[in-house]
C-alpha cells in the first residue's frame, strides 16, 4: 500500500482580517504553499476542512469555490467534523492515498471567527450542543467545561491554580510564533485574574477564535519526492467517538488506542480549555490529576496552542498538522522541539470525537 | 436570531415534558432517541422523567447567547436524575451562594428566551432547588 | 483492490416533517436500514451528507453526533459540497474502502428544508453564490437558471413548452413512488400555467425543497457477502468542477470522462431545473437542443428526480443511489427499469461541480 | 439575516468599486482573486474595470431573500464586460418591456438591502441601461 506524505505546508498569522473573506484567506494560504513546491501541482482531491461557514460568511460548496477560483478540476469534498474537522480531513485524505487511485490531496483549513461579537460567537459554537435540549435551552459549552473543571478539583483536591500553569505555558510558547494570535507570554496572576467566563474557568483557560488558514499538500511517495525533499510521513491515524464524560475524553482514548504503543517526540493537542489539555494528557498516560504540574517536561503544543496560537474553528486541526511537520523538519519559526516522531490530536470542542495522526521524518 | 415555530414545536416532548427512552438493556436515554446509544438496540420505549434529581455540580455563567440576555448569569448544573441519565442543565430561582453538591433538585417550565424578530416566547425546562419544607 | 459493494440502502418518503428535526430523521433512516441486514453492524466510518445545517437547525458536528446516538465508535464524517454532497460522500466513501483499511462505512444522508417560508429558502439555498458579489449583491440561483433557459432557447429556437416535458415525464414516474414528496402527475397545461418565478422558468422547473433521510451501507466484498444477498457494485466514480457556465455543463463531462465509455442501462440525475436536465442529457450524448423531445427514450429519473420525488439538500445524492440501487435489484418500488448497469450524476445546484457513480448488479 | 459591518466592508472594492484582476495570460476575473481561473498563474494585478457592458440576456425574477422585497420584481442580467469577463448582475432603473439583448449597460451604486435588525444599509453595484442621448 502507497505511503503517505505530507509534501508542503504553509499558515497565515491567525489575526482578525476585517479586510479578508473566507475564499481569501483559503487562497492565500494555498498561495503560499504553491510557493514551495518545485513544480505546479494539480491535486486530483481539494478538501475544505471548516466547521461555520453556513454562520459565519453564508457560504457553502466551499471545496468546489476554491477548485474554480484556483483554476483546477478536482475531487471537491468539504469536511465538517466540529473542530475536529481538521483531523478528519486529514485522516480522510490519508485514506483516499492509501487507495492508490488518488495521488495527491490538497487541503485547506479555512475559518473566519473574527468578526463577531462574543455572544454571537457563543451562539455560533453553540451549533455544538445537541439539538433537542442543550442547544435550544439556551447552554454554552462553557458551563460544560466549568463544571468538567469542578469535579476535577473536588477529585484530585487542586485549586484554580492547578490549571492557570497551562496558559502560562502556552502563551510563553506562542510568544515566540510568528502565526500566533495572541503573541505575548502572560503571567499566573494575569491569568488568574482575567475574566471570569463561567465560575471557575476564566477567559485565558478558553480558546482564542480569530480567522486563520493553514494548507497542506498530501501525495502519495513516488509523487510526493519529486515536489520537494523535506517532506514528512503519516505514519498512522486514528479516530474515535464517544459522548461528553465527567473526568475523561474516552474519544480520545479510543484514537490513542487505534494508533497502537506510540511514543512521541512532540504533539500538538486541541486545548480548547485549559481542562482539556490535562484531560488529554491524561488519557496519553500522564499521571491523573497532576499532569499540569510538569509541563516543562511534556512536549506539548510548541505552537502555543488553542490559548495562544488561537482557535479557527475547522481549521485548527490543519495548522497542527502544520505546525508539527514543520518541527519535524527543523523549520518551525518558533519554540522548537526536536524529534522524529510527532502526534497530533484534533478533537471538537467537547472531546466527543477525536482524531490521532502520528507523522514522521 | 430567527426562530421558526416548527423548530420549537417539534422538540416540545423533551423541552416540556422530559420525555426520555428506556432501553430493554435498562439503559436510560435523555433526550429519548429510538436507538440505545450504550447497546445499539432499537427496543427503546418513550418514558415521562419524573424531573427530580439531585445536583451533582454547578457553575455561574457569565457569557450569554443573543436572546438570552434576560437571565444573566445563568446558573448550570450537573444533574443526576432519578431515572439514572446525568444531564447539564439551566438551573433556574437560584441566588448565589445558595446552591451546594448533593441538593434535590426539580423540573419546571419556564421562559428560555424570546425571539426579537417575530415575538415568539421559547419555554423549556430548566431545574430548582427542592427547599426544606416544600415537599 | 477491494471491490466496493452497497450492502443496504434504505430511504424515509421525502416530505415536511415539522415533528422530526434532522437527527430524527437521520436515525429513522438508519433504523430502517439495520431492519434490512443480516447482522448488527458496527461501521468502521459514518458519513453525514448534508448541506445546510447551520442554517437550517444550528448544527454542526452531524457525524459524531449521529455516532454517540447509535452507540457507536466510528470515524466521524460530515461531507458537504452544495447539492452534490450526496455524490462526494459516496465517492469518498469508495476510496476509503479502496484502501483496504477500512470494511465499512455508513453513510446517511438527511436534510431539512420543509420549515421555511420560500424567501428564506431562497436565502439558504443563495450559499451556493460567491461571497464577494452574487450573494452580496441578492441574487437567487433561479436567475442564473432563467437566463440559462432563454439562451437554449435562442439557440435552438424551442419555447417553453420544450422544458415543460420534462416535468410532466418527472410528475409521472415519481406519482409511482412511495417516497416521492409530490406523488402526483401533472399535465403540460399545468405546467405551463404554474407560477412565474424568473422569467421563463416556473415553479414546476424548480426542485421541490423538503426534509428527507436515506441511508446507505457500503462494504468491501467479503463483509458485504455476510451481510446481504442483495448488493450492487460501485464500478467506478468520477468527479469533475467547472464554473457555472451558459449552453453547457463542464463538470458533468468532466465527471463522465474520467469513467470512460459508459453505457448505462439506466440513471438518476440531478435536474435542479428542467434546465439542467436537459444539459446533462446532452453532455452524455443525447442530441442537443432535443433531449427533451425523446423522453420515452431515455431511460432516466424513474424516482421522479428532484420535481417529484422531491429535492432534500445534501440528502439528494443518498436518495439517487439507494434509488440506483434498488432498481438494479429489482426492489425499486415505484416505476421500474431494468438493467445491470445504473448510473447516478450528483450535482450542485448549478452544475459547478459534478460526481459520476457508476453501480452494477 | 443578521449583516455584520466588516462582511460588507470589506468587499468594498468589489461591490462599489468593480476591481477585477488581470492576469498575464490576458484572462480577466471578476471578482479579483490573487490566482487565475483560467491557467493557476498567480501574477494577476488589480484593475478597476470600466463598469460598461452589454446586456446579453435578461430575466425578471419575482421571488426574492429576506432583506431584498424593496426591489420586486428584480432584474437580473447576463452581461458582458467591455474588459471581457460575462457575470450576472442585478439590473436597476428598469421598467417592464424596456429591455433588450445587446443593449448597453453601465455599473451604477444602488442601495442593495437593509437589514431590519440593526439598521445596515448596504449598497452595491447593479447596472443600468445607456439611453439614447447619455453619452
Ligand atoms: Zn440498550
Ligand atoms: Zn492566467
Amino acid at each position: 500500500m502507497p505511503n503517505v506524505l505530507i509534501s508542503a505546508t504553509s499558515m497565515i498569522k491567525i489575526d482578525r482580517y476585517y479586510e479578508y473573506d473566507l475564499m481569501d484567506l483559503a487562497t492565500q494560504a494555498v498561495v503560499k504553499l504553491l510557493e514551495k513546491t518545485n513544480e505546479n501541482i494539480k491535486p486530483d482531491v481539494v478538501i475544505f476542512s471548516n466547521t461555520y461557514a453556513e454562520k459565519t460568511v453564508s457560504q457553502v460548496s466551499l471545496a468546489s469555490k476554491l477548485c474554480n477560483n484556483l483554476g483546477i478540476s478536482a475531487m471537491p469534498i468539504r469536511i465538517e467534523n466540529g473542530d475536529a474537522s481538521g483531523g478528519a480531513a486529514v485522516s480522510t485524505a490519508y485514506y483516499l492515498l492509501k487507495s492508490g487511485e488518488i495521488k495527491s490531496a490538497l487541503i485547506v483549513g479555512a475559518e473566519k471567527m473574527g468578526d463577531f461579537p462574543a455572544s454571537y460567537l457563543n451562539e455560533i459554537v453553540s451549533e455544538n450542543l445537541n439539538e433537542k435540549y442543550q442547544e435550544k435551552v439556551g447552554l454554552t459549552t462553557q458551563s460544560f467545561s466549568a463544571i468538567q473543571m469542578k469535579e476535577y478539583m473536588k477529585k484530585y483536591g487542586v485549586t484554580y491554580d492547578y490549571f492557570a500553569q497551562w496558559p502560562v505555558y502556552m502563551h510563553k510558547y506562542g510568544s515566540e510564533n510568528p502565526y500566533a494570535y495572541l503573541k505575548f507570554p502572560v503571567d499566573l496572576k494575569t491569568v488568574k485574574e482575567s475574566q471570569l467566563v463561567s465560575d471557575p474557568l476564566r477567559i485565558f483557560d478558553t480558546a482564542a477564535r480569530a480567522d486563520g488558514a493553514s494548507a497542506i499538500l498530501m501525495t502519495n511517495e513516488e509523487l510526493g519526492k519529486k515536489i520537494s525533499e523535506n517532506y514528512v510521513k503519516v505514519k498512522a491515524v486514528g479516530f474515535s467517538t464517544s459522548e461528553f464524560r465527567i473526568g475523561e475524553i474516552p474519544s480520545v482514548h479510543g484514537a490513542l488506542k487505534t494508533l497502537g504503543d506510540v511514543k512521541a517526540d512532540l504533539m500538538e493537542i486541541h486545548d480548547s480549555f485549559s481542562i482539556n489539555a490535562a484531560l488529554i494528557l491524561e488519557e496519553m498516560g500522564y499521571p491523573r490529576g497532576k499532569s499540569l504540574d510538569n509541563l516543562n517536561e511534556i512536549p506539548v503544543n510548541p505552537s502555543g496552542g488553542l490559548k495562544s496560537r488561537g482557535y479557527p474553528g475547522g481549521a485548527t486541526g490543519i495548522y497542527q498538522v502544520s505546525e508539527i511537520t514543520q518541527q519535524l523538519l527543523g523549520v518551525f519559526p518558533g519554540h522548537r522541539i526536536s524529534g522524529n516522531k510527532g502526534l497530533v490530536i484534533s478533537t471538537d470542542e467537547l472531546g466527543t470525537s477525536a482524531y490521532t495522526i502520528l507523522l514522521e521524518r | 436570531m430567527n426562530v421558526f415555530p416548527p423548530q420549537v414545536w417539534r422538540e416540545k416532548e423533551t423541552l416540556y415534558r422530559l420525555i426520555g427512552g428506556k432501553c430493554n438493556c435498562g439503559n436510560v436515554i435523555f433526550p429519548y432517541s429510538p436507538v440505545c446509544n450504550k447497546c445499539g438496540s432499537t427496543s427503546v420505549s418513550k418514558i415521562k422523567l419524573s424531573g427530580k434529581g439531585i445536583l451533582l455540580q454547578y457553575t455561574v455563567t457569565y457569557q450569554h447567547r443573543p436572546g438570552f440576555e434576560k437571565t444573566q448569569p445563568t446558573y448550570v448544573g450537573l444533574i443526576k436524575l432519578q431515572e439514572g441519565p446525568e444531564i447539564i442543565a439551566p438551573l433556574t430561582d437560584v441566588d448565589e451562594g445558595e446552591l451546594k453538591e448533593g441538593d434535590k433538585v426539580e423540573a419546571v417550565i419556564r421562559r428560555i428566551k424570546s425571539d426579537s424578530n417575530n415575538g415568539l416566547i421559547v419555554y423549556g425546562t430548566k431545574f430548582r432547588l427542592i427547599k426544606d419544607g416544600d415537599k
